[in-house]
Parts: C-alpha cells; structure tokens; sequence
C-alpha cells in the first residue's frame, strides 16, 4: 500500500476486513451486507462483530439460508442504486451461486452492451486444516478467475484486506473476495489508519530476493514467506511475490521476479489440478522462458476431497517444508 | 387515444413485430434462435400499462413483447435482433438479452427464471432508496421449476418487496405440457410463501391491466409482493423453427386458442362494441404500425455490423 | 421389550452419546465442530421406529441422531467423529458426514438441503427397482430456505416417489429465529407442490411414530410422498462453543422446552404411568447404555488415527 | 479405439453418442435417461431421438426444468441401484448443479470412507459460434476437471464419442461428458459397429508428426488438424495430441510428444484464462522443459463473454488460421 500513509496499527485480518467495510458504510449509504447471521451474530466467523450495531438491521442484513437467492437479490439491488457486499459465508456454497455470479452478475454489463453496471461484492473464505471436513474446506478461487466479467480478489494480510476491500467496493463490477478463515485470526499485521485503497492488478514483493521466486496467494504467502526464512539458513535468497489479485492478473512483476530468479515455483491452496497454479505458472513460462533455469514448479493441494481426520487434512496443504525441499532441490543446495 | 385503444394500439405493434421477426428468421436474415410472443400480447401490454416508465421490468427468451410494452423503439431492437451496432446492445445480447436503462428494462435472460432474483433485487433497491418504484418479473410457467424463484418469493413476502412475479402460463415447458412438469396447483406457489396471487385469462387485455394495476397499488403502498398467473398461449413454435408440433400439442388446441381468444379480436370486439372506436380506427392504427415496423426493419438490415474490434469493450465497466 | 421401552432405550442412548460428545469435544478430544441432537431426540427415533431396515435415510450436519436412531453402532460413530481409521467413514466424514449403507444411510450432509435430492433419487431407486423401500430426508426448518428442496419435491410428487420429508423444526437456524427467515406458513410449502403433511409435536415420539406410520404406509402403498414438520428443539447451542445465546433466545424460553416437554420425560412418564415400566426398569436401561456408550468412547479414544498414506485412497471407486 | 474392430459405419458425432446410449440401454435395464425434453422431443438437439420409442417414458424421462434437482436426484439414484444419465441440455447449466456435483456426487465416495458410489453420467455440451450469446455458449469443462472426485470426458470424434460414453457409463463414479454442440451434425467418422470401450486417462495422437504439438481437446481437434493440413504446404509437420479426458490425464503421451517435436501449442475452446490450457502447458512445460524449442503457448477463446453478433462471436474461437498463423512463427517459417 502507499508508503505516504504514517499512522498504522497491529490488526488481525478479520478486523481490518471490518474496518474497511465500516468505513466504507460510513462513506456510502447504498452499501448493504446481506447473508446468514450476519447482523447480530457477526457472521459465524465474528468478523461483522458491531456492524449491525453501528448500521442497523436494514443495512447489515440477515437472510434466509438461499445462497442463490440473496445472491440474485444482490445483482439486481446492484443494478438499481445500491452497492451489495453479499456474505457466502463458505467459498464451498459458491457451487450453490455460479449461475447467479456467472451467468448473470459477470455478463450483464456485457451483454447490456454496457448499459446495466453490477458493482457488487460476493465475500466468501477459502482454506483447509479446520477439521470442516470436504464440503467446508474448498479454495475455488480457479472457477470465478475463469470467468470473464468477473475481478477476484484474493488477499494474504491485513493491510492488502483493507485496502483491497475498499476498491472491491468501489469497483463498478462484481468481485469476488476470498478470504482465508486461518488468517481471520492468525494472521496480523500493521493497518494504515483512516482511507487508503489498493489497486487491482498489483502484485506486491512481500519480501525481495534473488535465487528463487515464489509467486504465493492468499494463505500461501505465509507459508512462502516462511519457507523463505528457513532457505536463508542454506544461503538461498527467495523472492516472495502476491499477485493480491488472480484478475485482474499483473503478469509483468510475475514474469520480471522470474526472469531476475531464473526460478520459480508457484503455490496456493487450491486443489492442484486446473487451478490457479496451472494459469500462473503458464504465465511465467510463456513470459519468461528463456531466463528460467529449469521448469516452473507447482505446489497445491493435493488433488483429493479433503479429509476431516488432522493425520490425513494435515498433508493436502502445501506446508514450508514442502517449499523449502522443492526449493532446495530447485537450487540444488 | 383512450387507454383501451393505447393498448390495442401496443398489442398490435407487438403483432407485427413477431410477424417480421418470423418473416426475417425463416428468410435466415435473423442469426441464433427466435421465440415468438404472438398469442400473449394481453399479459406484457396489460402489465406495463399499469406501471411507470420507471418501474422495473425483466424479461425472458420469449421477451420481445414485455420489451416493447415497456417502450422499446422497434428498430433499435430489430437492430439488436440483427446482431447490429445499432442495437440496443449493440449486438452483444440479441435476442434473448434485450435491456434498456432508459425503459427500466433490465434486461430479457436466457436462463429460465434466472431474473428471479434480479428483479426481487430491483424491488429490494426502490424500496431502500424510497423511490416508490415497482419491479415485474416476467417468466414462463417453465420457471416454476426453478428452485431460485422460491427462495426469491421467499425473500420479497419477508421484506415486503415492491415486487410482481407475473407467470405467464401457456401450457408449454419447450416440447413438454406443464402438467408434466408442475405438481399441485400453481396458484399454492405464491400462496405457500404468503404472498397473494391472482390466476386469470391473460388474453384478455383488460383483466390482465386490472389485476396488474391491483397488485401495483399493493406494491406501492408497501404491503408486499403479489403473483399473477396469467393463462395464455404462444401460437408459434416453442423458437421460429418448431414446426412439427403434433406430437407434443394438437392442431385443434392451437385453432381453439387463435379464435375467439386471440387477444386482440377480444379487445377489437370489446371497442367496437363500446363504440370506443370503429373498423377504420382500428384500421388506420394496422396502417401506421405496418409502416413504423417496415421502416425499423428496413433501417436493421441497412444498418451495420460491429466492428470486430468491440468484442472487447464492455466486458468490465 | 416392548415398542415403546425400546424407542425409550434409543431415545436414551440418543442422549447419553451426545453427553459424551458434549464432553469430548469440550475436553478438546473431538476436531471440527459438533452440532448436538439433544432435545430432538423423539423425532429420530419415532420416525427410525417405522422404518424398515433397509429403508434409507438422508441426514444433516445435526445428524448423530439419525445415524444412532437407524442402527448406527456408537463405538464406529465415536470412531469417527475422532477422526480415527476405525470410524464409519475411515476418519474421512467425520461428524457432519457419517454414511453407512449397511442401516440405509446414505450419509449426513453439511450443505443445508443438500440431501434432498440424495433422499429423493433413492426414492426413485425404490419405484423404479420395485424393491419396496422407502427414504426419509431429514432436514432443518433452515433448509426450506433453499431452492433445491421445492425442486425435489414437485418431482417427487409428480412421480409419485416413496419418500418422506421430515422438517425438524427447532425454530433456529443458526443464530436467527426461524420467522425471521420463513415466510408464510411452512405447511403451505408442501401442499403447495401436492403433498400431504402433518404438523405435529415433536417431543412426543409416539406422536411422531404415528405420523410417520402413516407416512410410510402411503409411501409404500405407492401413493407418493408426504411432509412432516415437527416442532422441536435443540438444548444445546447451534454447535459446543456457542455458550452464550441470549442474543437470540431467551433462557426462559429453553427452559420451557427442557422441562415437561423434555422428550424423554414426556415417553417415561406416560411408560410409568402405564404401568409399561417401573423406575428401575428405565434406570436398569440407562445404567446398560452408560456402561455400553463409555465403553465405545474407550474404544474411539484407544484407536488409531488413519495413516497418512490414506489420503489418497477411495477419491475414485 | 481397439484395431480388432473390423465393420464400421459413417456416422455423425450425435448419432455416435444415441448409439453409445441406445446399446448401453439395452445391456443394463438400470440405465435410465433424465433431462428435459429428452423423450418425445429428443433433446433439444435431437441426439436422443427415437430413444423412448424403444426405451420407453419409465427410462427415458422428461423432467421439470430443474437441473439442481433432477440432477440431485440422479446422485441418489446412482447410490442406490441405477445408472443414471443426466442431460442438462446446455453446459451453460452446470453452474446450476455445481453443489450437487461438486459438493454431493463428487465427495461422497472419499467421505463416506469408500462406501457409497456414485455411478452417474451428466451430459452437456459446450461450444460457441452458434449465435446463441453469453448464456449458451460457454465451455466449462475447467470447472469440473478441477475438481477431485469427478472424471471429465471430452471427445472430439464419433468413435472416440461412442467409446468413451460407454466407459463413463459403466464407471462407478461421477463422469462429466461435454458434448461439442457443433459437431453433433457436422463431424462425421467411422464408428466400429457394436460393443467397444474407450479407456479414460488414453490420449490419441490423432495426426503424427515430427515439428510441432498441437495439444487440442473437442472441438478444437478439428481446427488443429486443419491447421495441420495448412501448415503440410509449407513444410511443417504437425502432430495432433487429443488427451480425450482432462481427467484422468495422460500426461505421458503428452509429454513424450512434446519431447519428440520440441514445440507446443494447447488449443482449448474455453475462456482463455484460468482454464485447461493453463494445466496442460503446465504439465508438458514441467515434463518437456529440457526438450523444449520454446515457451509452451496457448489458444483459448477470447477472454470475454460470448457476444451475440456473428461478427464478434467468430473472433472469440481459436481458427485453423490462428493455429497455422502461430505455429509459423514457433517453427520460423
Ligand atoms: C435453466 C435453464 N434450463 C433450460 C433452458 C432451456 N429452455 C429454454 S426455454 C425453455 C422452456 C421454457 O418454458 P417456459 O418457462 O414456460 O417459457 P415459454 O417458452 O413457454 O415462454 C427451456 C427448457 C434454459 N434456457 N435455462
Ligand atoms: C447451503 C448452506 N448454507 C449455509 C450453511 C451454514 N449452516 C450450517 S448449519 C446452518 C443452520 C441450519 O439450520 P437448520 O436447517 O434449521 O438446522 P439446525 O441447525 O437447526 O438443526 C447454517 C446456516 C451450510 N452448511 N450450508
Ligand atoms: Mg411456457
Ligand atoms: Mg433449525
């Protein structure tokens, strides 16, 4: 985010999420949160905690469990005046919202000839290794990122979060903003006061170097920014770059990092197979083959349900070991 | 003009426009596919007549009539049909995505009932903005099978949405009869989600525009949803194309429909009757209409295509 | 033993396995999240009693009740929900997903309303392979928010399928009181689609035995599906960790519930009024459950996790 | 498909697909036909005509127009005894049945521990320039191959449609089988007569050559051997690869074909990004890096909806004039 911005504090992603959304309440009195429970529980996640307090319930609404339905609702609120941010709650009931989300939200303005605008934001997590079992634990970021019409948004701190929420919201098209459940609490950072945004299309270097780059996303960054700790120890120097937006995508800071490196390894927590690994990693090739030293390399989760028991959840998720090994062996230390 | 001859005057300009749509198909002059709404001219004309130019409408495959009674101009939607830049989408939508901020249409879909939602969500607008506006869903009874139109209806009788579900009933899913498809009595539909409902003949003009104007001042007041099941027919094929239609519909329903309850020998009869207008009014209106629409195709197909270039613009606002 | 005494052992058991869950998971032994049946426990069982063995069931992510009331062994379920090798699923479901084709379960669901077509398509199994069975969809009053439910149902009832749909309704979903989220009268949205239903306490397993012996018996009969809503109510939190509720439901109000209505103290008062059983008959039941259910908590906490290995089997058959 | 057969017939992509059907129907009474419009009218295409007439309404059956549900239905049919084939008509339509697919048919084998099975064929097509616009004209095969648990089919000719369909019909899991709505009538082939199957997971090279690989799927076969068939003129020597099933995949013939000819392009009728030319040039630039002349390069369609107008709708599908265009610069001729 803009280095003019001072004042900052130590935030967990799931406030600075609700800081951006409050603040752009306050701004905008046409933005509504609609979804299940998320007025005065604050979402099952507690991350719209006083929202309906500050707001009101004709602002922070509840609604039935019609995912498609309140979903609908919005493209049409969107279309008329209001600006939508639509609470999914789980990325895993985006099976339940792709025709509402894809065949109308993303095509509208398009097949309007540009005349009906849908500035609309669908929220909604992604990420494993909370025991939620296989219909609770999907990243499906890979489907609205195919989608044409659509921008999705895909961010790994506090910061990016609040900054990225607030172009979301801004954004005269439907985005889809993934959020990672780990990181609502785990994951804290310094958040600018007061208004700032992010573009979209931005990646951000989360930490220079110059023997390996890893291109994380989302919960991954974590992890790629620990792998690239560890790598310190075997004197190897890892970029770790945030693409912040699967699309739209800033494919020349991919493609530079890569042809600086000479190496790169792509990584996200999506079911490996026709996922966001594949599009990115394609990317790079195509932009810089001729500087890379040997193949992009992939890591995702491993392409099965996931499982509920922790011995066996534990090992779909790309972990910094893993990164650091293929690392290892990439730079042949 | 009374209102009477002003709807007369729009079902007939609904008429000749499928005629000419038929016509510019069969001669292939038309790409993609064509759904005709001849035989249900009452229910778009009768609804829209109750609304204001900037109520909200949305619109179906079969859409041409719900568009025009909201007052498209004929040639940009010829234009459209074309897949011209003239259009009103500019050829990006044709003739299953006619739409049109300035009619409040929000535009015609190809999914059935997949504008459930967008026009529950139009109705969820006017009334957070307090714009008094009220928002029609159009949708064929095929659309009773979709589930998103339950939990829409559910969602309009909670938060009491300025929203009309008109289902137009002509007994045809594509190829299947709606008996097939549809169990109970459509009318429980709305019912069961509290919302109240109305089931009538949908070819005759006047019960349409009096039930729609009903449930139009129960929506403006504030007091919720209403769902008019409106029983018509379409006279053409299920798409300009379907011509063999024996088996699945006999010619004599067919017959039996086209006569007496044609909806505009009902309303003719009804104004000649009245004295509301004599043969040659009604005749002059035919005139005029012929001209308008011989015009709007004949600027259509002199009017040219996009550039190939511009498949890339609008694709993001 | 007879009927009752039995349906009294199940409810029994029902409520003992939940305590242990209640505990283990509290105790942090238990991953995930667990949702109990507590307080609902008459309608599994009453609606489980009419069933035959090989009739199938759909269940819920508040399903150990479903499972246990259709013959689920508590060791293999407790197994499970601690992630172990030896669980129904192999450590792979776990709470929210316990399957077990050998007591017709074709599997709990964590998509709300996600089963009711699972539960509908065995119904159509049965028809179609004539084999006489029957499938009950066991659902949350929740799960009328969704589309997919209506969709089932007209199918169901235009086909004439065995299958019988149970709205257990608890009056929350989630944290939202149900008339916050539920439109009309909820009767309604079955008969609307031609089927039958009944309304009735579901804190009185004999009640709901009854309804769902008749349900069945139409089912059977071939004459198609039916709805029963029975009004329950779950004790404990939407899931262990939701400790403080009065935001959404007042303490009076679960006290009311938890009382003269309890389920179990409705079934044994009437049993020693009847004079079916004496004190230390029903006590002689809980004292055998209590032994057998900490006996299959043993078991769950002394076995082994799956070997990571696992991971990969059973993606494909 | 099997040198063994000797007698074949011409015949069309669609009447392949009714054979396939027709003797999997006679062979296993628990096969049964669910769609709208799929009996009298024989689907909206006319593939199934003819089909109750000998099958009958109890197994070849006109449903409600709605896909969740009818397909939600097949999920517990396949569980408990039958065999369902799911038409629903457009692909276009899988984002109405993405929870039942994705989220019930595709989980329920791993989280039931291997208990339950699933043997169910949903049926769809893709495919642009039929002027049917935005909302008819999509190829989504990316979606489902992404997901594990489901096996996607995509075949590009009548023999391999007749094979494969057989193979997915008697395969236990879920099996997503997108059909190339132009091709129903206008690609015609040889098809064996009788019983034969098609293995999953078994590219076809359905054109050998020595300068370059055309990695094509559906209805993009075609347009790779037109290509071919240009590129012969000037000296170039292309071969075809069709992986017939993004998954399984045969990694291995298309890798090895891509060792032999050092040059790839992978030709895909689905939006360009995010799609299935992500994970194919992934997989042949992690498996041929070494041998590689080049960056692996992609066609997909253009990355927008599909417009409505013919001038606009036939630039958004890859030509044998785009293949043969970049396949001159990739050889440098
Ligand atoms: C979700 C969806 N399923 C199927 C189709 C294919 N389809 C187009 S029109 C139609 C029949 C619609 O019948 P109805 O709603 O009664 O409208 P009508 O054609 O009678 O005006 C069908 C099945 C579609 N467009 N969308
Ligand atoms: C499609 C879907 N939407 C939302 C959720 C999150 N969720 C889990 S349980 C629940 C409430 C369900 O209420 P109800 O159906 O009444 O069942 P109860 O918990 O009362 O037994 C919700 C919203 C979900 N699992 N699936
Ligand atoms: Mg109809
Ligand atoms: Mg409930």
């Amino acid at each position: 985010m803009p280095e003019t911005l001072a004042a900052t504090r130590e935030m967990s992603f799931g406030e600075a999420i609700r800081e951006a959304l409050a603040e752009e309440m306050r701004r905008d009195p046409t933005i509504v949160l609609l979804g299940e429970d998320v007025a005065e529980a604050g979402t099952t996640f507690k991350v719209l905690k006083g929202m309906v307090e500050e707001f009101g319930t004709t602002r922070v609404i509840d609604t039935p469990i019609s995912e498609p339905g309140f979903t609908g609702l919005g493209v049409g609120a969107a279309m008329t005046g209001m600006r939508p941010v639509v609470d999914i709650m789980f990325g895993d009931f985006l099976t339940l919202i792709m025709d509402q989300v894809v065949n109308q939200a993303a095509k509208i303005h398009y097949m309007s000839g540009g005349k009906w605008k849908v500035p609309m934001v669908v929220r909604c997590t992604l990420g494993a290794t909370r025991r939620s079992a296989a219909q609770h634990s999907q990243s499906l970021h890979a489907w609205p990122s195919h989608v044409p019409g659509l921008k999705v948004v895909i961010p790994s701190t506090p910061a990016d979060a609040k900054g990225l929420m607030k172009t979301a919201i801004r954004d005269d098209n439907p985005v889809i903003f993934f959020e990672d459940k780990i990181s609502y609490t785990k994951v804290k950072g310094p958040v600018p006061e007061g208004d700032y945004t992010i573009p979209f299309g931005v990646a951000d270097i989360k930490r220079t170097g110059t023997d390996i780059t890893f291109i994380g996303t989302s919960s991954m960054v974590q992890v790629a920014l620990g792998a690239a700790k560890m790598l310190e120890e075997i004197g190897v120097n890892a970029e770790v770059v945030d693409p912040r937006t699967t699309w739209p995508l800033d494919e020349k800071t991919l493609v530079e990092s890569v042809k600086k490196t000479s190496r790169c390894i792509v990584i996200d927590e999506g079911s490996f197979r026709y996922g966001v690994t594949g599009e990115l990693a394609s990317v790079v090739q195509e932009g810089a083959f001729y500087d890379l030293d040997g193949p992009v390399r992939r890591l995702g989760a491993t392409h099965v349900p996931i499982p509920f028991s922790p011995s066996l959840e534990d090992t779909t998720v790309p972990s910094e070991r893993d990164v650091f090994e293929l690392a290892r062996q990439m730079c042949r230390k | 003009m009374s209102q009477l001859l002003q709807m007369y005057r729009k079902m007939m300009a609904i008429r000749l426009f499928e005629e000419r749509v038929n016509d510019l198909y069969t001669r292939a002059l038309m790409p993609g596919l064509a759904h005709l709404y001849i035989g249900q001219e009452a229910v778009a004309v009768g609804v829209c007549e109750a609304l204001r130019g900037d109520d909200y409408i949305t619109s179906t495959h079969r859409g041409h009539g719900h568009c025009l009674a909201k007052g498209a101009t004929p040639s940009l939607m010829f234009a459209e049909l074309l897949g011209k830049e003239a259009g009103y989408c500019k050829g990006k939508g044709g003739s299953m995505h006619i739409a049109d901020p300035a009619t409040g249409n929000l535009g015609a879909n190809a999914i059935v009932g997949g504008s459930a939602g967008i026009a529950t969500g139009a109705a969820f607008s006017a009334k957070h903005l307090k714009t008094g506006q009220v928002a029609v869903c159009f949708f064929g009874e095929g659309a009773l099978g979709q589930g998103l139109l339950y939990e829409v209806m559910n969602l309009a009788s909670l938060w009491k949405l300025p929203v009309i579900y008109v289902c137009e009933n002509n007994m045809y899913n594509e190829y299947t009869h709606f008996s097939e498809t549809t169990a109970g009595d459509v009318s429980a539909r709305a019912t069961a989600f509290g919302i109240p409902q109305e089931t009538l003949d949908g070819q005759d003009v006047r019960l349409v525009f009096a039930a729609a104007s009903r449930a139009v001042a129960r929506a403006r007041s504030g007091e919720g949803p209403s769902f008019l099941q409106c029983k018509t027919y379409r006279y053409h094929g299920h798409h300009v194309g379907d011509i063999a239609r024996e088996y699945y519909r006999p010619k004599t329903e067919e017959a039996s429909w086209k006569g007496e309850r044609d909806p505009l020998r009902v309303l003719s009869t009804a104004l000649l009757a009245d004295g509301v207008a004599d043969d040659a009014a009604l005749a002059g209106i035919t005139a005029e209409l012929t001209t308008e629409m011989d015009a709007a195709v004949e600027f259509a197909l002199a009017s040219p295509y996009p550039d190939p270039s511009k498949v890339h613009e609008d694709v993001y606002a």
